[in-house]
């Protein structure tokens, strides 16, 4: 089974260790930086939810572009998926912050920039219920 | 533990890893990733061991493993597999990002640690060395507090004053944060250190003599 | 320059100050320190010199100046003045926090950095020399990139092949960055580092031999 | 002349870099940890601003008490100024990041924590005109 399995493990092993084992409605934002398989990663997500006792009612995916702003000069883009090789966008799909090493400021050059938007998987909000 | 399910899906991992030890200095070029390396390789002869270079914007543990970063890949299995030498379990940001600079702020190197912890698979270890940088940032706030009850402190000092005065203060640091146990390795040392009144506070394990080559 | 204003008052205050060096590893414990304490003595003898330690969690350059972290007072004129060690400008922030422990997150210590080179008033000086931690943290980013115009890299390497490789990619960043001219200082050598090829991006400066005690 | 009169000077250089040479409202946030003194900031602001040729026509002052957040249990507090030594005071004035070497989280201990509010002097906005 693919990594996302990982990213889905998270968020129930979070949602166990904060005693919240049934859920009406989890909340999550997809950072598309990282490139993650929605649907493995909404499947995965049943699967371990099942394994450990955890029930989710509705899962609300919202997608989030992303967007690089640079802390020396300012300038904000955002990052087109085609702008990296294979072998980049499978390193930022594991780490997004690999990206330091691929990308730069398009406008000053400078590597002294912050994913301000978009990087990848976050727990938005767990409705108990 | 905080909000970030990163960490809490880290303590499950880690805990798979058996006796995770975190090879910490404040002060820098004290002997950390030699120590972690040298131990990863004595300790995977006899046991089921592995090695994290957290260091992840200066990694060098490759370059004292003698391998090329762009030859470590992890097999995906329900997140991914450390890569195998021989019997070590290994891994290191250097496999994504190889030789190139890769200059992170703080927050950024917390957040791609995080990540590596929250996906990597040790599987059954008797033992895991986590290699980190020097001094006490991101990477270290998280490991040593957010997962203080699966790590276990192995502080690295050198006989120079340099070292044990900022050393002093780190085990200073880790007995306030409640560990009882804080092994001590003195490198490119003699034994003078044993009897070191300022690093009274930890577990002197022994010495490991300047050798040059 | 991006909007935090004391960046801006950065600009003011280091342009007073001369030449100002950043002294810069990505290793640690090649000799930053060593190397920074050294030429900002050498230089008070004839010019007004500054010395600032920038390793604001671990700072040593105390220790090697021999004097007592709580010693250090500064007056306060528009800002903060320098303390003065015979006639060296010296500024720590061991001065505020002595030798107790200061673990901070790698945005803490560039807001806490950006906030003394918002403060401290340098006043006329020829030459400035700034002692940074190991590594490329908020601190580096904000210096070499926002602080661009204004600052000098001076880069220390030993002849080890792990302080070589990783100094190689600090030179790759900076030159990728726009410095015409990138001081390299080889400290605990010979003078092999002159020919070596990874560092040839470099200007090499000389070096100063192993010298114990 | 105190060192507020630095605070003063970055927010007016800051200004004169932006080419904003006439403010018709300066909006600051003042975080109480830093302790500054609003008389002198303002008065120093005032003397800058008219050494600088930088008009500023009102400026709104808003208070921000310290909150610190423990990263480690999540524990948020507010931090009383008394809870400080005279020494420990004077330098969190000087540099609000000292105070991660006289403060731990009253619930766990832990030295891991962020100051999220009222840290020190803020520009919040800059109504040219
Ligand atoms: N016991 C030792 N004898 C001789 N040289 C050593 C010894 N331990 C480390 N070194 C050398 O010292 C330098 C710093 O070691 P390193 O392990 O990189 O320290 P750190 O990880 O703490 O920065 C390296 O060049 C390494 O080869
Ligand atoms: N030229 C030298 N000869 C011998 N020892 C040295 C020399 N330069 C530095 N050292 C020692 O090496 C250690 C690391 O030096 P330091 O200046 O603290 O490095 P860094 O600031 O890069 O971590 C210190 O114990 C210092 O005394
Ligand atoms: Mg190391
Ligand atoms: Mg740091
Ligand atoms: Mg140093
Ligand atoms: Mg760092
Ligand atoms: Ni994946
Ligand atoms: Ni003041
Ligand atoms: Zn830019
Ligand atoms: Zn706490």
């Amino acid at each position: 089974m693919v990594h996302e399995w990982a990213l889905a493990e998270s968020i129930v092993n979070y949602l166990v260790d904060q005693g919240l084992r049934r859920i009406r409605v989890l909340r999550l934002r997809l950072g598309l930086l990282q490139g993650v398989d929605k649907e493995v990663l909404l499947f995965s997500l049943r699967e371990v939810a099942s394994m450990q006792g955890v029930e989710i009612g509705e899962v609300a995916v919202e997608d989030e572009e992303p967007v690089l702003k640079c802390n020396t000069c300012g300038y904000t883009w955002s990052m087109p998926a085609s702008a990296l090789s294979d072998e980049e966008r499978e390193a930022v799909h594991f780490v997004p912050e690999a990206i330091h090493a691929f990308t730069r400021c398009p406008r000053c050059g400078s590597r002294d920039f912050t994913v301000v938007k978009g990087r990848g998987v976050s727990l938005v909000e767990a409705v108990p219920g | 533990m905080t909000g970030d399910p990163r960490l809490h899906n880290a303590l499950r991992n880690l805990s798979q890893a058996g006796r995770v030890y975190v090879v910490l200095s404040t002060k820098g070029g004290v002997g950390k990733t030699t120590v972690a390396v040298l131990l990863a390789l004595h300790a995977s002869r006899r046991l089921k061991a592995g090695l994290m270079d957290a260091d992840l914007t200066n990694p060098s543990t490759h370059i004292l493993l003698g391998i090329d970063p762009s030859a470590v890949k992890y097999r995906e299995e329900k997140g991914i597999e450390p890569y195998r030498i021989n019997g070590l379990r290994y891994v290191t940001m250097a496999a994504y990002t190889g030789e190139k600079p890769l200059p992170l702020r703080g927050r950024e190197a917390g957040e791609a640690l995080r990540e590596l912890l929250a996906i990597v698979k040790w599987g059954p270890l008797d033992i895991l060395l986590i290699d980190t940088p020097p001094g006490v940032g991101d990477e270290h706030l998280d490991l040593l507090y957010s997962l203080k009850n699966i790590v276990r402190p192995l502080v690295v000092a050198t006989p120079s004053v340099l070292s044990v005065r900022s050393v002093a203060r780190l085990i200073q640091l880790l007995r306030e944060a409640g560990y009882g146990w804080i092994g001590l390795v003195e490198n490119m040392g003699s034994g003078v250190l044993q009897g070191e009144p300022l690093l009274q506070g930890a577990d002197y394990l022994g010495y490991i003599p300047f050798t040059p080559g």
